[in-house]
């Protein structure tokens, strides 16, 4: 049933007919709609409350993400990329500045790949933490949101005292870092450690075992790992799903292979799961940090790269695990200062793609379920 | 004359019953003339509640609450319901009337001169000359035992006699519940 | 208080066949299902004024426990849903089918 | 002039309400009284509800109307009242007009009978409690023509989910209401429907009816109160307005004065369930442990709980009077939370007066209790996620229903034992 090649697409060009007799209402949701996290617009066709088919409209805030890239140096465009994924923004710096790097063949030096480690660590729970908040405030939860709010600030706090900003980082360049860490930047992460541990049973506790949150999520929104496989789906979905694939220890990239974490994996690919494996990836995440923060190296922070960047002619993939599934970069050198094409593959948008056959045979309100737990956000959607 | 029974003061002044009668009659005509189906609605609902003030004017305030809670809350809220379902904004710009409608009046006219003879009717009877329904036979009862009365009439072991009744009445609803599921189900 | 001032039962009979008659008129002149529906509570309504005020009319002779009337007016609004339910029915059934709620196009016994 | 202050003085000798007594200047004066507790109350509660809320969730909530936002409600009220009032382009002007006054007017109505004390009602009916389902299920008549006439879909959605939840949710809460009238039949003075009956039977009998039969009261109960949630629509049974999925539900097209109608009618049908709950199974007026802790020595010490507790309140007002910041610019903040205290406290004070002690303590239990169950409402906002359409519906017809049967079967049986027994012994006698 959910074989994504077989599924018929949405026929939105037979007007919609009354509500009981031919029982197909078409409703349009979003792009102004407080469920669907920005601007997505999703076209539902129902059958009284239960979803026939949709259709996702997106591209509201579509900026050109990849064609600017066209027009700026390799280092001028490092900034934009904190643009797409404005949640994670120091998922996506890192990805960007591991693909040029690979491009020029240089590599971070070990300190600053450990200070990378932390801070995109840090910024994978802050992500998990976002989703979390507004996940439940969908499903109607309203208290973990503030909850989530007020434990992302303590990670926030210490972005500020690194880099000066707070939500688009830019914290990482091309070749290492620019800047040394301040002082006490292992104990804040020491002490958001011990702080934020206790927290995530907090948050447990309004959420595992209520009755309702397992009503609302249970057998919500089931995808299977082939599905996810053959759409393409990644992250916390596809792991939901049962597939035990992460590109950190698949394709170690900075220096995962360092640490000891394991891969949290789902059974039935449903909503409940997609909860568990993001909390239990909350504790792994904390897991790497109390590595990474104990095993600091001395030494540089920046490896030698040419102040005017000309990588060879060729071109380079590189994607890491960012917390939303395979971030990946595809960038084309023609050999001048800048990039011939930036191609980015977000891991956004692949997920969402698989909203139509997660949210067939549904009700509306698992819709608003599902697009929560998609964990979208929009500016990397549309770039 | 003797003052009867007097245990509740009167509910309300005569005007109360012109004003609900009239809230009635200006109701129905609504209800029978309106395109929107919804206004009608409104309209008999309105009719409705003001046939439960008459109930309590009666001293039968169980009916009246009964009134309330069925009619306005429970069938009337069915009927919102299905105007609702059912797209009436064709049916709005069609004709409203059918064919039959001077036959209809003629009928319902008919009627009323039906109504009016029988109740404008004179019969000897030992007290003299009278209609049907004499007026001024107003007495008071015991409010606070209407409920218990009914309850008497239903279910007691010796006044009661509509026990049987009773039961087939929940046979019957057993029965339309069953025939709206049937009818308004697409698959069953 | 003025004896024809007095509100008698014959006022709520009066009362009563007014209502009636409205019900009868709808029923006979509209096309709406849905209010021709709403005409036969009407009637219905109508009937149980007066059943009220026969019982009111009644208790004056036989004291205040001949509550008839009100009985048969409880039993008539207990008939008057299982219409309404069993009648919406149909007409959602019949729309579902026939794409229209006049019942001068159902004509036919069978479709 | 002197018959009509006769007139006024009669009805205080009196020991009913001003409506069984037909005394029209006192139950007009109920009827202003009700109301205007009633309004007060609501923006009480919505204060209370955003601190209460607020604090759940780790903010502070309003901090900047008033002393800790003491004035934000009716700072909100002037906002709404002079807001634009907007009618949709194709809405049914008429019925959009009149859509938010039939669910206030069901939800104020319903207070008629609503018992703060043996005499403290406006009237007594014999149908008391058949009155208040009746009149607070004609809401749902007002929610469902919001939906219609706003000529959209979120909120016809919202209307049909809504009327559909209401009328559902009747019938379960209808089972659990008659289980308990149910047990005001099992003494010598008979079964009643009347408010102010219901609570003097628990008086009579010496027992609450949550406690009665154990269990089965308290599975009645527990009925009532899922069911009350639902029916006036709150979390997590917020589907009609649940933002998320229907952005307002039936009220998505309303603004300012017209959308203020629809507040603060949710919140006085709130508080309505709430009483017939606390007059059904907690014992309307009664004081607790009133059989436990007899004697007049516990009466008396029970009658100064109300004034205690105003003046504790106050007490904490001036607390925090002494917290506020010294800072001048507070200085009118700190002057008008002292003065709020010192309102509480005079309250207090009054309340230990004899005269007005023996009459108003009833009210204060009354109050005590519906403010318990208000709590209960905004616990459960904060706790909850929401339920979904279907799930709804299955825990109404599935759930509760069935056992709302079963309830009331084992109520009767329980009820009617000694009976029961009596017969089946006489069928093996024979």
């Amino acid at each position: 049933m959910t074989d994504p090649n077989t599924l018929s697409p949405l026929d939105l060009d037979t007007p919609d007919k009354p509500f009981l007799d031919a029982n197909e209402l078409v409703i349009n949701m979003g792009p102004q709609h407080p469920a669907t996290h920005g601007v997505l617009r999703v076209i539902l066709r129902l059958d009284g409350e239960k979803v026939l088919g949709l259709e996702c409209v997106i591209g509201y805030l579509h900026r050109g993400v990849e064609k600017i890239a066209e027009n700026r140096t390799y280092t001028m465009f490092n900034p934009y990329v904190d643009r797409m994924d404005y949640v994670a923004a120091v998922s996506n710096g890192l990805g960007y500045c591991e693909a040029v790097e690979k491009l020029l063949s240089v590599e971070a030096p070990p300190r600053a790949q450990y200070i990378r480690v932390i801070l995109t660590e840090l910024n994978r729970i802050a992500s998990h933490q976002l989703w979390l908040g507004t996940h439940a405030l969908d499903i109607g939860a309203i208290t973990p949101l503030f909850y989530t709010f007020r434990d992302r600030e303590e990670i926030l706090k210490i972005y500020e005292k690194y880099c000066g900003a707070r939500l688009t980082t830019h914290a990482f360049r091309i070749g290492g870092l620019q800047y040394e860490t301040y002082n006490g930047f292992e104990k804040d992460v020491k002490n958001f450690i011990s702080f934020f541990k206790p927290k995530i049973e907090e948050y447990e506790g309004l959420l595992t075992t209520n009755r309702i949150w397992l009503e609302r999520t249970k057998k919500v929104g089931v995808i299977s790992g082939k599905d996810c496989i053959a759409m393409g789906v990644t992250g916390p979905v596809l792991r939901a799903s049962g597939v035990k694939w992460d590109i950190r220890k698949a394709l170690p990239y900075a220096n995962y292979k360092n640490f000891d974490f394991e891969i949290p994996t789902g059974e039935n690919g449903d909503t409940y799961d997609r909860y568990i494996v993001r909390m239990q990836e909350m504790r792994q995440s904390m897991r790497i940090l109390e590595q990474a923060v104990e095993g600091i190296p001395e030494g540089p922070i920046m490896a030698k790269v040419p102040k005017v960047m000309k990588p060879p002619v060729g071109e380079i993939y590189h994607s890491i695990e960012a917390p939303k599934g395979e971030l990946g970069y595809f960038i084309v050198s023609d050999g001048s200062t800048q990039p011939y094409r930036v191609r980015v593959r977000p891991p956004s948008f692949v997920n969402l793609q698989a909203l139509d056959v997660m949210c067939r045979g549904q009700l509306v309100a698992d819709v608003i379920a599902v697009i929560g737990t998609l964990d979208i956000v929009l500016g990397e959607v549309d770039r | 004359m003797n003052p009867p029974i007097t245990v509740n003061p009167p509910v309300a002044t005569p005007y109360f019953f012109y004003g609900l009668a009239a809230i009635m009659i200006i109701g129905g005509i609504i209800v029978i003339t309106r395109k929107n189906a919804v206004h009608s609605a409104m309209a008999l609902i309105t009719t409705l509640l003001a046939q439960a003030g008459l109930y309590l004017m009666l001293y039968a305030p169980f009916v009246a609450g009964v009134q309330i809670i069925l009619y306005a809350g429970g069938i009337m809220v069915l009927f919102l319901f299905v105007i609702m379902l059912i797209a009436i904004d064709r049916n709005m710009k069609e004709r409203q009337f059918n064919k039959q409608w001077l036959v209809g009046i003629v009928a319902a006219g008919a009627l009323g001169g039906l109504f009016i003879a029988v109740y404008t009717t004179v019969t000897r009877t030992p007290m003299g000359a009278q209609t049907l329904f004499p007026l001024g036979n107003r007495v008071s009862f015991v409010e606070s035992q209407n409920t218990q009365g009914i309850a008497n009439m239903l279910f007691d072991q010796h006044v009661g006699v509509y026990m049987f009744a009773f039961e087939i009445a929940s046979l019957l609803l057993l029965v339309a519940i069953i025939g709206a599921v049937v009818m308004a189900k697409k698959r069953i | 208080m003025n004896a024809m001032m007095d509100i008698s039962t014959l006022h709520y009979l009066v009362l009563g066949a007014a209502l009636f008659l409205l019900g009868v008129i709808g029923v006979l002149t509209r096309r709406n299902v849905v209010i021709i529906l709403m005409s036969i509570e009407l009637i219905l309504n109508a009937v149980n004024l007066n059943l009220v005020a026969f019982s009111r009319y009644w208790q004056t002779i036989h004291g205040p426990g001949a509550l008839h009337g009100q009985v048969f007016a409880i039993f008539i609004i207990t008939d008057a849903a299982a219409e309404a339910a069993v009648g919406l029915g149909i007409l959602i059934a019949f729309f579902r089918n026939k794409e229209t709620i006049n019942v001068d196009e159902v004509n036919l016994l069978k479709w | 002039m002197h018959d009509f202050v006769q007139y006024v003085m009669s009805y205080l000798s009196k020991n009913e309400t001003p409506g069984t007594a037909g005394n029209f200047f006192w139950a007009t004066v109920y009827v202003l009284l009700v109301f205007v507790g009633l309004s007060l109350s609501v923006i009480a509660m919505n204060w209370l509800e955003r601190k209460i809320l607020a604090h759940m969730q780790v903010r502070l909530g309003p901090m900047r109307v008033g002393p800790h936002g003491l004035l934000q409600p009716i700072a909100d009220a002037i906002k709404l009242l002079l807001k634009e009032d907007i009618i949709p382009e194709g809405a049914d002007k008429i019925v959009f007009w009149v859509a938010p006054f039939i669910v206030v007017l069901a939800a104020f109505t319903v207070f008629v009978v609503v018992p703060f004390g043996p005499t403290h009602a406006i009237t007594d009916m014999n149908i008391g409690i058949l009155f208040m389902l009746g009149v607070s299920s004609l809401a749902v008549l007002g929610i469902v023509t919001a939906g219609w006439a706003s000529n959209s879909h979120y909120p016809l959605i919202g209307a049909l989910r809504s009327s559909a939840q209401m009328v559902s949710y009747e019938v379960a809460m209808g089972l659990a209401v008659i289980s308990a009238v149910m047990m005001t039949s099992f003494s010598d003075k008979g079964g009643t429907l009347s408010m102010i009956g219901i609570v003097e039977a628990q008086k009579t009998q010496g027992v609450w009816f949550f406690f009665n039969f154990f269990p089965l009261g308290i599975i009645g109960f527990v009925i009532f109160a899922i069911a009350m949630v639902a029916e006036t629509n709150r979390a997590p049974f917020d589907l009609p307005e649940a933002e998320s999925e229907l952005t307002a539900g039936f009220h998505t097209e309303y603004s300012g004065f017209r959308w203020s109608l629809f507040f603060l009618a949710e919140y006085s049908a709130m508080i309505a369930v709430s009483s017939i709950a606390v007059t059904l199974w907690m014992g309307g007026w009664l004081r607790p442990f009133p059989n436990l802790l007899n004697g007049s020595t516990w009466d008396l010490a029970f009658s100064f709980i109300p004034g205690l507790a105003f003046l504790f309140l106050g007490g904490m007002c001036f607390y925090n009077v002494r917290r506020m910041p010294k800072h001048p610019l507070f200085k009118i903040q700190t002057i008008g939370l002292a003065g709020f205290g010192a309102v509480l406290a005079l309250i207090g004070v009054v309340l230990f007066l004899p005269g007005v002690r023996g009459r108003l303590d009833d009210v204060f239990w009354f109050a005590a209790k519906v403010a318990a169950f208000m709590y209960l409402y905004i616990w459960y906002r904060g706790t909850f996620p929401r339920y979904r359409f279907d799930q709804l519906m299955k825990i109404g017809w599935k759930v509760l229903l069935p056992t709302g049967f079963a309830l009331l079967i084992l109520t009767a049986v329980v009820g009617m034992r000694t009976e029961l027994l009596a017969q089946v012994r006489e069928v093996f006698q024979r």
